[in-house]
């Protein structure tokens, strides 16, 4: 059976799965994910408090925000451990509620997880594989898998991101990050023992480390719209008499968040924020149905926004299993630390569970994606059209133009605006913020080759903006290492990408020379954005297939973070790591199959001597092993420093194999033999010290 | 939480990418700048090492130390030279464009000729490269590989004159070629001869630290 | 060590034909074809090199099968006298004779050693065949790196293939050891090459006092285990370890048109290397 | 007659059939393959050197005595009178013909029936370095010492010849001494004397 | 006739070779080793010895005063003898004046070449101290010394 992206992502809370291989496609799943549409969740005290007393959870966003990732996947669900005790065949047979019938059509299975134990998590994959039919293929080059455009990530209010938000905010937190992975890393060391596999466990954590680093739902950036807020749910409870009143107090209230709260974002606009209505009701009340159909009949006529309804209440709910939930994959990274630190296990109902499923990808299907692909073609037609028709072909034109008003100092003035702290960015309505916006949702909507075309001409706009530009340059080549995968060939990377990449990161680092010389030892934002372009170029290169030609690419990429970038100690560990797993990828594809098959034949052990000398002949000079174990090595001199002595000593395992029977790599005076004793006397400190406490409560 | 407070951070310290210079918030230690050592090892066909020695810089000032390898290098050095013949066998194998017949002129016959252009292909130049350290290789024909860990100055790449370091290699490879006549001396043994070691450290100290 | 003058004599000699080529003069070239001229310069340095007499190297050569079996003898004493002083008692023997300068005892005469070899069991026989191959496999593994041939033209170190390390040992290694190349070489592009030398000089002399006989042919057999050696070794020295290398030696007719030598057989070196 | 010009008809023979009559081989094959042999001899036993000596006299015996028909082939030289002619023959033809090398002759006992040839280069071992072990023991060129007593033999000098010292060994030279120990009577037919 | 028969003795006065022609017609002609010819082999070999003994008394200091050929009436004795005591012994017609290249060619060309160099073939044809002094048996007889000799003598048999 197939391992499902959210329990690969999870492995330490699967540990059962530890034996499985990576899924494929991994990085841009993570990719897709991490660019995947944001929405907010506003909701009424009342019904906040209406959660709290029935789920526990503070609010319904603390409720909704478990069910982000994939929607189709339905993750959570998955997580449903039957009760020995406990046959509830009907539970899982039981037909969709009506709002289930909406949106049948449009659900896939493809991905679906087979049930490990039993049939009853048949939940989910009980509706058939029709895959929805609104989507077609635009380019038959470009592939994409059928979760694409499947994920959300869910956030709190606009109005809350924006007060807790600061200029000099980072894209992602270094500091979190690392205080996020000594958390992860002492789980880790709760959850496994010796004899735990841990090559994919190891795996795993670094994607997680991956995903962070590259995504994020708290910061709003000035310079790309991927953590805009694309859809605003708006929640009331009807169970606790709200109704119409109270709906548009709320819509009113997010349509004038530009006015209304200070430090309003210029770049952003509620305008290209879709409004949808959440009505919580009890679904035992026949009246509250009836008054949820009429309420939304009502806000769609009067107001123009469509409503879900969502059967938040029921108390046949709480008759059947119950889930234990996981947290999302994408989630802020304070909120992840937050979980880490205080563990409180969240346990919903399955049906529930399933409900809220269904009622999401009504909103994802029918709503978002719709929304936003009317959108993009109102701004194609209305921006980019028009700039095909005047400047096809005459870029001098466009130049002159720049030329004339770089001059005076004063481009395009409509554009720019300054925000309170005297910050000059491009404003919301601006040509150039949204034709990235068009770019960016292309990309969110797996239309990698409109985001490409568009990131490529937004280039030339650009060229005056070098934040802008080398964000620019940095998705472009992202979306051609999304979409373009399978038919990356080597001059492609030589010739377009890497360059774009090269580009991207030269022009990230003059604007940081800039204000590092201006500013005082402060780390700027900028940095974060380049790190997270190398970050994000080293894992798209190794997720190419011809790992021969890609590696030294993602290995560049790494050896910069490593070199530049202030990450922890621990995010620095991981990155030594994540070099040493590249090499051990680079495998020359003349004899890839022949690695495969010794692999298979070390299994069965029965490597006759001579038949390995050979092999080494014909291998030789083709793989990077050697490489990979000293990187490894060096990982575990870090993890010893940190005396993190579990991942140590799992480094140290993996490299046995490449160092036994070396006898000059053994001595006693080097750093192998060095961090093995240390490990020794790490492990006999823990005994003795266990042998303590033993005698002690003897005592 | 920005840096290392570990003795491997000495190792970053040296390392400026070939594309980027110049980033503000490298901590750059002061070592003196002549020290340049060098690790050398000749490898044999299972990735034994059959001789290996330090060469130290001789030039410092008096009453100043030789001084090899920081210790933090000098127990990892072992691995990064096995790190490197990855791809060390990687050359090895690829068709040299500069190799092709009725190029460079004269050709074989024995070794001890010193004929400049018999070795040309055996020479490898810079094959690696670990944080400011360079390696430099050169195969002999029979598979021995001969490498070599270049410690360089504190605030930039190494700079290897491939020159000096080819003419370092090929002098080797003669000494070597001499022990292997040896009929002591078996193919893929440590090399134990102490006046192989004092001649190679003399050719050390002729081509590489002068 | 070789006397300097040597070495450096060597030098002038190689440096003179070395700039001529590098010249851009086609004049005295015409006649030659490029690889004929590096053939000839090749040809050039190796007679510039130093030399000792082939008779005394191929007495040298072929007095390893007696001396083998003389070992063979020794080792066969100590052992059937169940004597562990055996070893002792010889080398204080021979310590004395140091002393007072006699010479030591002597093995029989090669001719007869060679008689013994034949007659020997054989268990004996195949142990002496194992040191001769032994002693060639050290000078093949050795001889690689002491023949130079990234510029030779018969073998280009990078572009260097099963059947181009073959055609070395044919040309390069059997010209330096035996005066004269291989006759002929056939393979199946799969690893198996048949390398066929009709007079192969070291046992052009060899006969005994009756007609050509089985008996002849099987007592001059092992004087092809040196060979046999010299090839694994050289193999060996590429990469091919010896386990994977199967090198059998045997008689082969002489084809017509070849002239007639001394000996009555061809030999046939069997070569197959597991890939 | 003069002894020089005598001993310089001796060099040119020996150059001339070095030259002109000489199939040569290289010399480093030539070391190699010597190299080859002793260092199967010391493996075969277990480093005793004593017997490995023995062993590489014996195999020089069996070449001397077979060699010398060779060397008189080509030279087609006569029988020395004395061990003075017998020196010169040696070093100035016997070892250029076949080693391509002219030892010196020196250390004459007085009764001028002993003398030294100093091996300032010896093709056998060239580039040898003797383990430690070995230092003592092994004479690493000790076929030389066989294949002249062999050859001696056979023109009927019977000789003692052995190394006194050897640079292998750390001595400063390397010096093979040859005795007289009788000059052998030819034999007459029976019936005759 | 030009050559009559041609005769190898040892060190040990052992003749190791003999052959004789019998017809000029027919160089194939004759006997190889044969037992007729010993006693003629011990008469030969004794009268060169004898003869060189007188001749070695009669030189005056050590240097070689060696037989090179015997005349008597019709045939002349051509001998050769080597430093290491071996005598190629040819007789002749007594026109021919000195055959002492021929020898010598056989010695080194021939004789060396397939006795010497043969290592199957002893280097001394007495294999004890009973086959010295002329009491010896043992013969030449590999045919690729025999057949290169016939090779090279056949010519001047019809001289």
């Amino acid at each position: 059976m197939k391992l499902s992206y959210e329990n690969y992502m999870n492995l330490l809370f699967h540990l059962d799965h530890g034996q499985e291989t990576v899924p494929p496609d991994i990085a841009r799943r993570i990719v897709s994910n991490a660019v995947s549409p944001v929405i907010t969740v506003s909701s009424t005290p009342e019904l906040d408090r209406h959660i709290r007393d029935t789920y526990h959870l503070d609010s319904l966003y603390m409720f909704l925000r478990f069910f982000g990732d994939c929607v189709s996947d339905r993750d959570q669900a998955n997580e449903y451990q039957p009760l020995r005790s406990k046959e509830e065949p009907e539970l899982v047979a039981e037909p969709p509620s009506k709002a289930d019938n909406l949106i049948e059509n449009s659900r896939k299975s493809s991905l679906k997880v087979p049930s490990t134990s039993s049939d009853t998590k048949n939940t989910t994959t009980s509706t058939s594989g029709t895959t929805g039919g609104t989507r077609k293929r635009s380019n038959s080059l470009f592939q994409r898998d059928q979760t694409q455009s499947q994920y959300v990530r869910f956030t709190r209010p606009i109005d809350d991101l924006i007060e807790s938000s600061d200029s000099n905010d980072m894209l992602f937190d270094y500091h979190s990050l690392e205080v996020f992975l000594e958390n992860t890393l002492r789980l880790v060391e709760e959850y496994t023992d010796d004899n735990t596999p841990f090559e994919l466990l190891k795996k795993s954590l670094y994607h997680k480390f991956f995903s962070l680093a590259i995504s994020s739902t708290t910061y709003l950036s000035p310079y790309e719209t991927f953590n805009h807020p694309v859809v605003s749910l708006i929640a009331i409870d009807i169970s606790a008499g709200q109704g119409y009143e109270e709906a548009r107090d709320l819509l009113i209230k997010f349509k004038n968040l530009n006015h209304t709260v200070e430090n309003f974002p210029i770049f952003m606009s509620t305008g290209d924020i879709l409004p949808v209505f959440l009505l919580c009701y009890n679904d035992e009340s026949e009246d509250e149905q009836n008054a949820c159909q009429q309420l939304a009949n009502q806000l769609k006529k009067q107001l123009f926004v469509e409503s879900l309804l969502l059967p938040l209440w029921k108390r046949s709910y709480s008759d059947h299993g119950e889930v234990e939930l996981h947290q999302p994959i994408m989630s802020s990274l304070e909120e992840m630390l937050y979980f880490l630190q205080s563990p409180t296990p969240t346990r919903l109902p399955l049906q529930l569970i399933n409900v809220t499923y269904n009622i999401l990808e009504k909103l994802v299907k029918d709503l978002m994606v719709p929304f936003m692909k009317r959108k993009i073609s109102f701004w194609e037609e209305t921006i980019l059209q028009p700039r095909k028709s005047l400047f096809h072909g005459a870029n001098f034109f466009k130049k002159l133009m720049s030329k004339n008003s770089n001059g005076s100092n004063n481009h395009q003035p409509i554009s720019l605006g300054k925000d309170k702290n005297g910050n000059e960015y491009f404003v919301a309505s601006s040509t150039e913020f949204l034709m990235r916006k068009l770019a960016d949702w292309s990309m969110m909507l797996s239309d990698f080759k409109t985001a490409y075309s568009t990131y490529e001409s937004l280039v030339h706009d650009l060229e005056n903006f070098p934040k802008y530009l080398a964000s620019c340059f940095e998705w472009c080549a992202v979306s051609v290492l999304m979409g373009a995968q399978n038919i990356v060939t080597v001059k492609m990377i030589k010739n377009d990408i890497d360059p774009l990449i090269q580009r991207a990161l030269e022009t990230y680092e003059n604007c940081a020379a800039d204000e590092d010389s201006t500013g005082e030892e402060l780390y700027v934002p900028v940095r974060s954005y380049e790190t997270r372009c190398m970050f994000l170029a080293s894992e798209l290169f190794l997720s190419l297939s011809d790992t021969w030609t890609s590696t030294p690419y993602a290995l560049n990429s790494l050896e910069t973070i490593l070199t530049e970038c202030r990450l922890g100690p621990c995010s620095e560990i991981m990155i030594w790591e994540r070099l040493s797993d590249c090499y051990y990828q680079r495998i020359d594809p003349r004899i890839r199959h022949k690695t495969s098959a010794q692999g298979a034949k070390a299994m069965t052990d029965e490597l006759a001597p001579d038949e390995e000398s050979n092999e080494e002949i014909v291998t030789r000079g083709l793989t990077r092993k050697r490489k990979a174990a000293f990187f490894r090595l060096i990982a575990a001199n870090k993890w010893v420093e940190q005396k993190q002595w579990k991942q140590a000593f799992w480094c140290l395992k993996e490299i046995e194999e490449a160092y036994a029977g070396l006898d000059f790599v053994n001595r006693e005076d080097l750093i192998l033999a060095r961090l093995k004793r240390q490990m020794n006397e790490a492990q006999n400190n823990v005994d003795e010290s266990s042998n303590q406490t033993v005698e002690s409560g003897a005592a | 939480m920005v840096n290392l407070s570990s003795n491997m951070k000495l190792i970053f310290d040296v390392e400026t990418p070939s594309y980027k210079q110049g980033k503000r918030f490298r901590n750059t230690i002061v070592r003196n700048p002549s020290v340049m050592p060098q690790y050398f090892a000749i490898i044999g066909k299972k990735d034994n090492p059959i001789y290996e020695a330090e060469f130290t810089s001789q030039q410092g000032q008096q009453g100043q130390l030789q001084q090899g390898f920081q210790q933090n290098l000098k127990e990892l050095n072992a691995f990064i030279l096995h790190a490197s013949l990855d791809i060390v066998e990687d050359l090895q194998w690829q068709v040299s464009p500069n190799a092709q017949h009725g190029r460079g002129g004269l050709s074989g016959g024995f070794l001890r000729s010193k004929n400049v252009n018999n070795t040309d292909n055996c020479y490898l130049g810079k094959v690696d490269h670990f944080y400011g350290l360079a390696i430099t290789a050169y195969i002999t024909y029979g598979g021995m590989k001969l490498v070599m860990i270049h410690g360089g100055p504190p605030n930039g790449n190494t700079q290897i004159d491939d020159n000096m370091v080819k003419s370092f290699y090929q002098e080797v490879h003669e000494l070597y070629v001499k022990t292997l006549m040896n009929p002591f001396y078996k193919v893929n043994e440590p090399i134990p001869s102490p006046a192989f070691d004092s001649r190679v450290r003399a050719l050390a100290k002729k081509y590489l630290n002068r | 060590m070789k006397s300097k003058e040597d070495i450096n004599q060597s030098d002038k000699k190689m440096d003179r034909p070395n700039v001529a080529s590098n010249a851009p003069t086609v004049a005295d070239t015409q006649e030659m074809t490029e690889q004929q001229k590096l053939q000839h310069q090749l040809q050039i340095f190796q007679n510039s090199l130093p030399k000792v007499s082939q008779t005394a190297y191929m007495m040298l050569l072929n007095e390893c099968v007696p001396l083998s079996m003389a070992v063979e003898r020794k080792r066969g004493d100590c052992n059937s006298k169940l004597d562990r002083n055996c070893d002792d008692e010889v080398s204080q023997a021979g310590e004395q004779l140091q002393k007072i300068h006699v010479s030591p005892p002597l093995d029989p005469p090669s001719h007869q050693l060679c008689r013994e070899l034949y007659e020997a069991d054989e268990e004996k026989h195949n142990r002496v065949l194992d040191r001769l191959r032994n002693i060639g496999f050290e000078i093949g593994n050795k001889i690689t790196e002491l023949l130079v041939f990234s510029n030779n033209p018969n073998l280009q170190f990078k572009d260097m293939d099963l059947l181009s390390v073959m055609k070395f040992i044919c040309r390069d290694v059997w010209r330096q050891m035996f005066n004269k190349q291989i006759d002929n070489l056939k393979t199946n592009h799969r690893g198996t090459f048949y390398l066929f030398d009709y007079d192969y000089q070291p046992i052009q002399s060899f006969a005994l006092d009756s007609e050509s006989s089985e008996k002849e042919l099987q007592m001059v057999k092992p004087f092809l285990e040196i060979a046999v050696g010299v090839i694994k070794g050289v193999l060996a020295s590429i990469g091919h370890a010896p386990e994977d290398v199967i090198c059998l030696a045997s008689y082969v007719d002489r084809p017509d048109e070849k002239p007639k030598a001394s000996f009555t057989k061809g030999v046939s070196f069997h070569v197959q290397i597991t890939m | 007659m003069s002894a020089p010009a005598q001993s310089k008809s001796l060099k040119a023979i020996g150059e001339d059939t070095w030259k002109n009559k000489t199939e040569k081989v290289n010399a480093e094959l030539f070391t190699l393959t010597y190299g080859a042999i002793v260092s199967q001899l010391c493996a075969d036993y277990d480093r005793d050197f004593q017997k490995v000596n023995n062993h590489l006299f014996s195999m020089g015996y069996n070449i001397g005595v077979r060699l010398v028909e060779d060397f008189l082939a080509r030279t087609a030289l006569p029988r020395c009178e004395n061990m003075v002619k017998t020196s010169e023959m040696i070093s100035k033809c016997a070892f250029k013909i076949f080693l391509n090398m002219t030892p010196q002759v020196t250390n004459w006992s007085s009764e001028k029936d002993a003398f030294s040839l100093m091996l300032d280069e010896n093709p056998l071992s060239d580039f040898v370095e003797l383990p430690m072990d070995a230092m003592k023991q092994l004479w690493y060129s000790n076929v030389l010492s066989g294949v002249l007593k062999g050859a001696l033999e056979m023109v009927q000098l019977d000789c003692d010849v052995w190394f006194v010292s050897d640079i292998l060994k750390g001595d400063p030279q390397t010096e093979l001494r040859i005795k007289l120990n009788k000059v052998l009577k030819d034999e007459v037919p029976i019936g005759e004397d | 006739m030009a050559i009559y028969s041609f005769w190898i003795f040892d060190k040990h006065c052992n003749c190791i070779f003999d052959r004789e022609w019998t017809l000029i017609s027919n160089s194939a002609s004759g006997t190889i080793n044969s037992k007729q010819t010993e006693e003629t082999a011990k008469l030969l070999y004794g009268m060169i010895y004898s003869l060189r003994s007188v001749t070695q008394k009669l030189s005056r200091d050590d240097t070689a005063n060696d037989v090179r050929s015997i005349s008597i009436g019709k045939y002349r004795i051509h001998t050769y003898c080597t430093a290491s005591g071996l005598w190629f012994v040819l007789l002749s017609d007594y026109k021919q004046a000195s055959y002492a290249h021929v020898l010598q060619y056989i010695h080194s060309h021939i004789y060396v070449k397939y006795v010497t160099h043969n290592i199957l073939s002893p280097y001394d044809f007495a294999a004890n101290e009973n086959e010295t002094r002329g009491q010896g048996f043992r013969k030449i007889g590999n045919r690729n010394f025999i057949s290169s000799l016939e090779a090279f003598l056949a010519p001047m048999i019809a001289q």
